[in-house]
């Protein structure tokens, strides 16, 4: 019993989300006959690539101590700048959008460093500004690219695999590079593990989050283009509610909203654990309806497990 | 007590010449000058809100003086942030934790200066490397890869010492460093200081316990009220003089007797046993009578008093209250049957620092100053006065924030708290960590005032002094079991030590004890 | 329950996997936000009932949510699941024009329902079936002509902005209106998202803001008896001619009531099965139109009787 | 370097004779701010200041205002609700629809029953099983949207004879010249502020948002108060539930969707930290009200409807972090 909860809790190889993305790869092998392809398998990560290119970003805020609730609003700009500024130039579409994620990032970034005001209400605020800034820009109007060009590159592939999914798994990868080994991922959660000694360590608090929220603006955009992308345009309520999805995401991987403790590949497995759900639920024809409760009930669950396992770390004191 | 004086009239590594530093509302520092020698340790004393951390803080870069001058061998310089004193080779060991839990042994001692490569990577290697060496110059027996989230409080402390070994520091400043050691475990940390002495770092030592300053120390200045009011040598002075300087009075010892009559037994508590944390526990308090338990941190006492009070569950064993068998589901229960405690951690347990005076004395007896339900302001004022004149809580007035107040008021606070339950058994877990010498005193002489009225009492502490002074009998506890029990006025210090530290054969009793 | 659902789902597809041998027709449906209202739950369950009427047809219902890019994963995962043809009812008529043209392109015909796609989409999809929305904005815009004996105020609230059959219904009503009756004038439009209690707050700030308004042109029933509640509860309802589309249940009934004008009469049981029908017919190889309307005619308190009430 | 100081300097609001004034300002800074926007905003309509406007602005907050009473109880006790928009769809489709089925006063009764019950279900978890209260209710947001939709089926649930129910009354009716809901509202808040002030349990909950630890090392029982706090925002969202359903006498599955942000909004610009073991039932009227009011004004200055979001955005941060400068007594934060 001990060692298997040892086992379940030790990051040593395997999280224990990815031990329930297994388990759920297995069971709906099992229930559908078209789930395991490679076809199929293409679509989920092409599925998840937009919750997770948001979580990779937000798993860096939130291990920081922060978060963002600012990036469905965000993501909904850059797929609109990208769109509507096709005229101009896919380039410059492209790069305004990327910029405009970097620039919204960075306002959030700065706000909280510098007027010390809680991540949670300024990224509360930017998630209703943000999204009116789209609605001033659009017009309430959808857009659409004329170009299928843009399009087509969100249905490419390379060799078998779609760009897009590509994409993501590269980005992963490098996001889980730059927490583990470099200065600026261990300062992440020197940060978020105890923000005071960071600053006595001659650590720049402040600029470190203020590049975190720029991460996330940067993915948040990414996102939004690559998804445009799939659409060839954009729609002014795209993202809407994202950001619950992200952190759902986030916290099934592992992160924790305290800060200081999380890691990227706890975070793809989240994802990927939403998006198998999803996905193998389609495909075994669960309604709609009953989908949302059970996304909600197995949220709930992982986190009683989770609790559960870390309760020896707790002091097992009844406060 | 290993004579520096080849040291003594060494030129000063350090001054600081005239520092000021006000704070809105406050002058937190005065004019306040201060040397230290190389391989000197220089004691700095005053009451708690007397500006010692304040001056500390000024020279370690985390305030800026308004006013004054530092002097680091000959040069005079500002410091900016802290991260530029420690390059510069002042350090300081903080009195809190500031390790970062989830972070390895070697990251957080080279916390903010990690060994780079190209492309800002972590330089894995060298960093650990680097790491064990400084480890191992401190004889420490864990790995720079543990986590320090895994690491006992003293191993913790042993992490902070280290990360001021990093920069070769020319000064270092150790703000209580021994509040959260137990007797084990100064030692150690004494070899460290010597150590450190030897190389020629100037050390600054900052600590409530006049026995070790007298142990460590060469000199010793003292503060009072953000006041510079002197330097002495340590061998040329006494504790009752330098407590002098400190509280500007001479102070009134605590020369109450200890209770002596006894009734019957309140507390039993009889081969208590908690998963993990202790096992075949038992002792007795009686009404009237006061008991210390000894022993080392992690020993289990806190523990204990934790299930008494029903913060935990326990797996085997009974605890009568008044001879009666209780199981307390909750501190609810365990305070309604009259039980109190006062926590080990003042600010985290014992307070909400976000609340007012008045707010923090009435909240475990809520129901006393209400009816149906509605406070009654002025009974709650009531309450708040009588225990703010009995126990002469220095506070400006009831809406005063805990938050605001020394640590010794605050405690004041915590125990009033508990008297306004009117309990039958009030458990006073380390009553004294972090406060001054003269609201020691005081709370000591309260505590035999409290037994001699009545209530029964039991006291952990880790400071054999307290144990010895406040107890009629001591209990002592090692890993989580009660090895050695003992009448307080006649026991020896090497029997004390050796029951807490496990060593057999100690005491016949000692030997009944263990099963 | 869940367990039920998933045992009843899985046997219900083992025994299509028997069926499939005799030429079953595998069509996959995403609707666009199911349970957002009741034309759409309507619409599905209809759906359903048409398709198991039939022996020949096998469906997988999916709802998009009203998220544009599930949408386009649920194209895909049908894309993915081989089916015949695939129904779809955009959430958006843009954004899901590369989905449709992948289903397109990898050989799977695809019939848009309900709310149609823009110009640039019209070549990747086999159909179009469902209501002609500008023809029931001029509908509506002559009825209001009708009502206010052409001349007046009016105020406009229409449904979520950027959606198709919004934007179709308002244009269609504002173009008739200016050509037909030049003599209303629409003082302001705010959307209010199909909702009716936003609907309700948006009509009580238009009768604080304007001390005369003759006329509400809602883009749906629902909506439009949102509105009504709110002049009701002012007391101005009866200056106020109410008119709307989609009839709703209580628009019929407020049509029969005398406090509503009119409306559109539009079936969802009917758009369902329309567009089932056009999905099947391009399957057997027929000639299909492009664009299939079905009829939506206009309902008054004259003609109220002709029509069942709306079950929704 | 010392410039940068100086600068600092010059922030630090250490004057005595501004002093007054300044500490005026924080404790009573949003309802000032809230007298001088509703001064510009009727400068540039006069239909702003009206008796009807003002009523009907209001009457339209008072759905958010109910359900934020509730829920800063909740944040006061250190927590979060994110469920509530959820629950008040719930809740009003169940009333409405049971409303025909079972008579007016049974519906009414098993909705509050059923809304209590999810509440207690949010307590449990997070009171007892002591659960991450942002993380629970986020999950149980997309579960009790999912139950909404199972009951009714998705259909849009209906009154029949909306004339002749005195159900009408808690959405429609007036009772001195003042409608109902804002009734409502008021006497809740009223209510819940004199209990989060004068009583005992009041005091426990300030204790437990400011120091759950010591609230338990003082014998509060804590689990039982913070499940108490979601069975009070489960009430409160009932009581909104009553006056929406009554108030459209229909219902879509979906009504009560985003609520849980507005109702944050109107909390946070009130000024009730979200930390917890602070706040006040009276700031969140007013911060509801100076949403609503926004709102109103901007649309009858003739801007969008979007337009109060990115007015949302600016000043929604700007309170929270005037009210921190004035505690710190710097404007910014000077760590780097």
């Amino acid at each position: 019993m001990t060692t298997l909860k040892s086992f379940l809790r030790g990051g040593a190889f395997i999280q224990p989300i990815w031990i329930f993305v297994i388990a759920l790869f297995v069971f709906f092998s099992l229930m559908s006959e078209y789930f395991l392809s490679l076809g199929n398998i293409n679509n989920i990560l092409v599925q998840t690539s937009t919750i997770g290119l948001l979580a990779l970003g937000m798993t860096y805020v939130m291990i920081n101590g922060n978060i963002d609730l600012s990036v469905g609003a965000t993501l909904g700009l850059a797929a609109s700048l990208a769109v509507g500024l096709q005229p101009l130039g896919l380039t410059v579409a492209v790069l305004a959008s990327l910029a405009a994620g970097i620039v919204i990032g960075a306002i959030n970034g700065l706000i909280v460093w510098k007027t010390g005001v809680n991540a949670f209400i300024v990224t509360l605020g930017a998630m209703i500004g943000v999204r009116g800034l789209i609605f001033v820009y659009t017009q309430e109007q959808s857009f659409y690219a004329s170009n299928f060009a843009f399009v087509d590159f969100g249905a490419s592939t390379i060799g078998p695999f779609p760009v897009l999914a590509i994409i993501f798994l590269a980005c992963t990868l490098i996001m889980h590079l730059v927490l583990k080994k470099t200065g600026h991922g261990r300062n992440t959660f020197a940060v978020g593990g105890n923000p005071e000694a960071a600053m006595d360590a001659g650590i720049r608090i402040g600029r470190n989050m203020l590049i975190n929220f720029i991460i996330v603006g940067f993915f948040a955009a990414l996102a939004g283009v690559l998804l445009a992308t799939q659409m060839g345009a954009s729609t002014p309520n795209l993202g809407r509610d994202y950001e619950l999805w992200t952190i759902t995401a986030v916290v099934l991987g592992g992160t924790k909203l305290t800060g200081g403790h999380g890691s990227i590949s706890g975070t793809l497995g989240g994802v990927l654990a939403i998006g198998i759900l999803r996905n193998g639920m389609n495909m075994m024809q669960v309604p709609a309806f009953y989908v949302l409760v059970i996304l909600g009930a197995i949220l709930i669950t992982v986190l009683i497990i989770d609790q559960r396992l870390n309760v020896p770390t707790a002091k097992g004191v009844r406060a | 007590m290993t004579a520096m004086t080849q040291n003594a009239e060494a030129r000063p590594v350090l001054e600081l010449v005239d520092i000021t530093k006000r704070f809105p509302g406050v002058v937190a520092l005065n004019k306040v000058s201060f040397d230290v020698r190389p391989g000197e340790v220089h004691a700095l004393l005053g009451e708690n809100g007397a500006g010692k951390s304040t001056l500390m803080k000024v020279l370690a870069g985390k305030h800026r003086p308004n006013g004054g001058k530092i002097i680091l061998e000959d040069e005079e310089r500002v410091f900016d942030t802290p991260k530029e004193a420690k390059r510069s080779g002042i350090v300081l060991i903080h009195q809190e934790q500031s390790l970062v839990p989830e972070m390895s042994v070697a990251e957080n001692i080279f916390l903010g200066s990690t060994p780079r490569k190209w492309g800002n990577r972590v330089d894995w290697k060298r960093l650990h490397a680097d790491s064990t060496e400084i480890l191992e110059r401190l004889k420490c027996d864990f790995s720079s890869r543990d986590l320090v989230s895994s690491l006992s409080i003293a191993k913790k402390q042993m992490v902070e010492i280290a990360r001021a070994l990093v920069f070769t520091p020319k000064i270092v400043v150790f703000d209580e460093p021994t509040a959260s050691l137990t007797d084990h475990e100064k030692p150690v940390l004494y070899d460290v200081i010597r150590n450190l002495q030897a190389q020629g770092v100037g050390i600054v030592y900052i600590s409530h316990r006049m026995d070790e300053i007298f142990q460590l120390s060469q000199r010793i200045s003292v503060l009072r009220d953000g006041e510079y009011t002197g330097t002495v040598n340590t061998a040329e002075t006494d504790e009752e003089s330098v407590t002098q300087m400190m509280i500007g009075r001479s102070l009134e010892l605590d020369h109450a007797s200890k209770p002596s009559e006894f009734g019957g037994p309140m507390l039993e508590v009889r081969g208590l046993t908690v998963k993990g944390v202790c096992s075949d526990v038992s002792f007795t308090v009686r009404k009237g009578e006061i008991v210390g338990m000894y022993g080392l941190v992690g020993a289990g006492r806190s523990e204990v008093a934790e299930t008494i009070f029903g913060l935990r569950h326990y797996t085997a064993g009974e605890i009568r209250l008044d001879g009666q068998v209780v199981d307390f589901r909750s501190t609810h229960d365990a305070v309604t049957s009259g039980i109190a405690l006062v926590p080990e951690d003042r600010k985290d347990q014992g307070l909400v620092l976000g609340m007012n005076c008045r707010d923090n004395m009435t909240l475990a007896g809520l129901s006393t100053v209400s009816s149906f339900g509605f406070m009654k302001s002025r009974d709650e004022r009531a309450v708040y006065d009588r225990y703010q004149q009995a126990m002469k809580i220095k506070s400006p007035s009831w809406r005063q924030r805990v938050g605001n107040l020394s640590g010794g008021n605050q405690q004041k606070i915590v125990i009033g708290k508990w008297l306004h339950t009117h309990p039958r058994l009030l458990i006073l877990d380390e009553p004294t960590r972090g406060i001054d010498v003269g609201s020691k005193a005081e709370i000591h002489a309260l505590i035999k005032e409290l037994a001699r009225s009545g209530y029964a009492v039991l006291v952990i502490s880790s400071e054999m002094p307290e144990v010895l002074g406040v107890s009629n009998r001591i209990i002592a506890m090692y890993d989580g079991r009660v090895t050695a029990e003992f009448d307080a006025d006649n026991v020896g210090e090497d029997q004390l030590v050796q029951a807490i530290t496990g060593m057999t054969g100690s005491t016949p009793q000692a030997a009944g004890a263990v099963v | 329950m869940i367990y039920k659902t998933a045992l009843a789902t899985s046997v219900m597809m083992l025994s299509a996997g028997l069926v499939q041998a005799e030429e079953t027709y595998r069509i996959g449906i995403t609707q666009n936000n199911v349970g957002v209202d009741s034309y759409q739950t309507t619409y599905e369950s209809a759906f359903e009932a048409a398709a198991a009427g039939m022996d020949n047809v096998e469906v997988v219902v999916l709802d998009a949510g009203g998220d544009v890019a599930r949408q386009i994963g649920q194209v895909r995962n049908l894309v993915q699941q081989r089916m015949d043809a695939i129904i779809i009812w955009p959430t958006n008529g843009q954004a899901v024009i590369p989905a449709i043209r992948q289903a397109h392109q990898s050989g799977i015909p695809v019939v848009v329902t309900n709310s149609k796609i823009a110009e640039a989409g019209l070549d990747y999809i086999a159909a179009f079936s469902g209501p002609d929305n500008v023809q029931q904005g001029a509908s509506s815009a002559e009825m209001m002509c009708e009502a206010l004996n052409g001349e007046g105020q009016i105020v406009q609230i229409a449904g979520q902005p950027g959606y198709t059959t919004a934007m179709e219904r308002s244009q269609g009503f504002e173009d008739r209106l200016a050509e037909a009756c030049p003599g209303v004038e629409i003082l302001e439009t705010q959307p209010a998202d199909w909702n009716r209690e936003k609907a309700q707050r948006v009509m009580e700030n238009f009768l604080t803001k304007y001390d005369d308004i003759d006329g509400v042109y809602a883009g749906d029933d629902n909506m439009g008896v949102g509105a009504l509640n709110a002049a009701k509860s002012a007391g101005r309802a009866d200056e106020i001619a109410f008119i709307g589309a989609t009839n709703f249940a209580v628009g019929y009934e407020a049509i029969g009531n005398g406090e509503y004008y009119g409306s559109i009469y539009q079936s969802p049981v009917d758009d369902a099965e329309a567009a089932l029908q056009t999905a099947l017919d391009i399957l057997a190889g027929k000639e299909v139109p492009k664009m299939n309307f079905f009829e939506t005619p206009k309902i008054t308190a004259d003609n109220l009787t002709e029509f069942d009430k709306p079950v929704f | 370097m010392a410039s940068a100081e100086d600068v600092k300097q010059g922030f630090m609001l250490s004057k005595n004779q501004r002093a007054g004034l300044l500490s005026f300002l924080s404790a009573q800074g949003i309802l000032v701010f809230f007298l001088i926007s509703m001064l510009a905003f009727s400068l540039f309509s006069e239909q702003f200041l009206s008796q009807s406007n003002i009523m009907t602005v209001v009457r339209q907050a008072s759905i958010i205002g109910i359900i934020a009473v509730g829920v800063t109880v909740v944040i006061i006790g250190g927590n979060l609700d994110l469920s509530v928009g959820s629950m008040l769809s719930f809740s009003t489709v169940l009333v409405v629809d049971l409303h025909d089925k079972i008579g007016p006063t049974n519906a009414i009764l098993v909705m509050f029953a059923m809304t209590l019950l999810i509440g207690a279900v949010n307590g449990f978890l997070i009171g007892f099983m002591r659960l991450n209260s942002l993380i629970v209710t986020l999950a149980m947001l997309s579960a009790i949207q999912g139950l909404v939709l199972i009951y009714s089926g998705g259909q849009n649930v209906d009154i029949a004879n909306q004339g002749d129910t005195w159900f009408a009354f808690f959405g429609r009716d007036y009772v001195a010249g003042i409608a109902v809901p804002v009734l409502l509202f008021g006497l809740l808040a009223v209510i819940v502020q004199v209990v989060m002030s004068f009583t005992g349990y009041g005091r426990r909950i300030f204790a437990i948002g400011g120091n759950p630890v010591a609230a338990v090392y003082s014998g509060i029982r804590k689990n039982w108060c913070v499940f108490s706090t979601y069975l009070i925002s489960a009430f409160c969202v009932a009581c909104a539930a009553l006056v929406l359903g009554s108030r459209v006498m229909g219902s879509q599955n979906n009504v009560g969707q985003g609520y849980e942000l507005l109702v944050l909004a109107g909390i946070i610009l009130g000024g009730t930290s979200l930390l917890g073991g602070a706040g006040s039932i009276w700031k969140t009227v007013i911060g509801v009200l100076i949403l609503g009011f926004i709102q109103n004004g901007l649309l009858l200055m003739g801007y969008p409807y979007y337009a109060q979001w990115l007015v949302t955005w600016v000043i929604i941060i700007l309170a929270v972090w005037l009210d921190l400068a004035y505690k710190r007594k710097h404007l910014f934060t000077t760590h780097s």
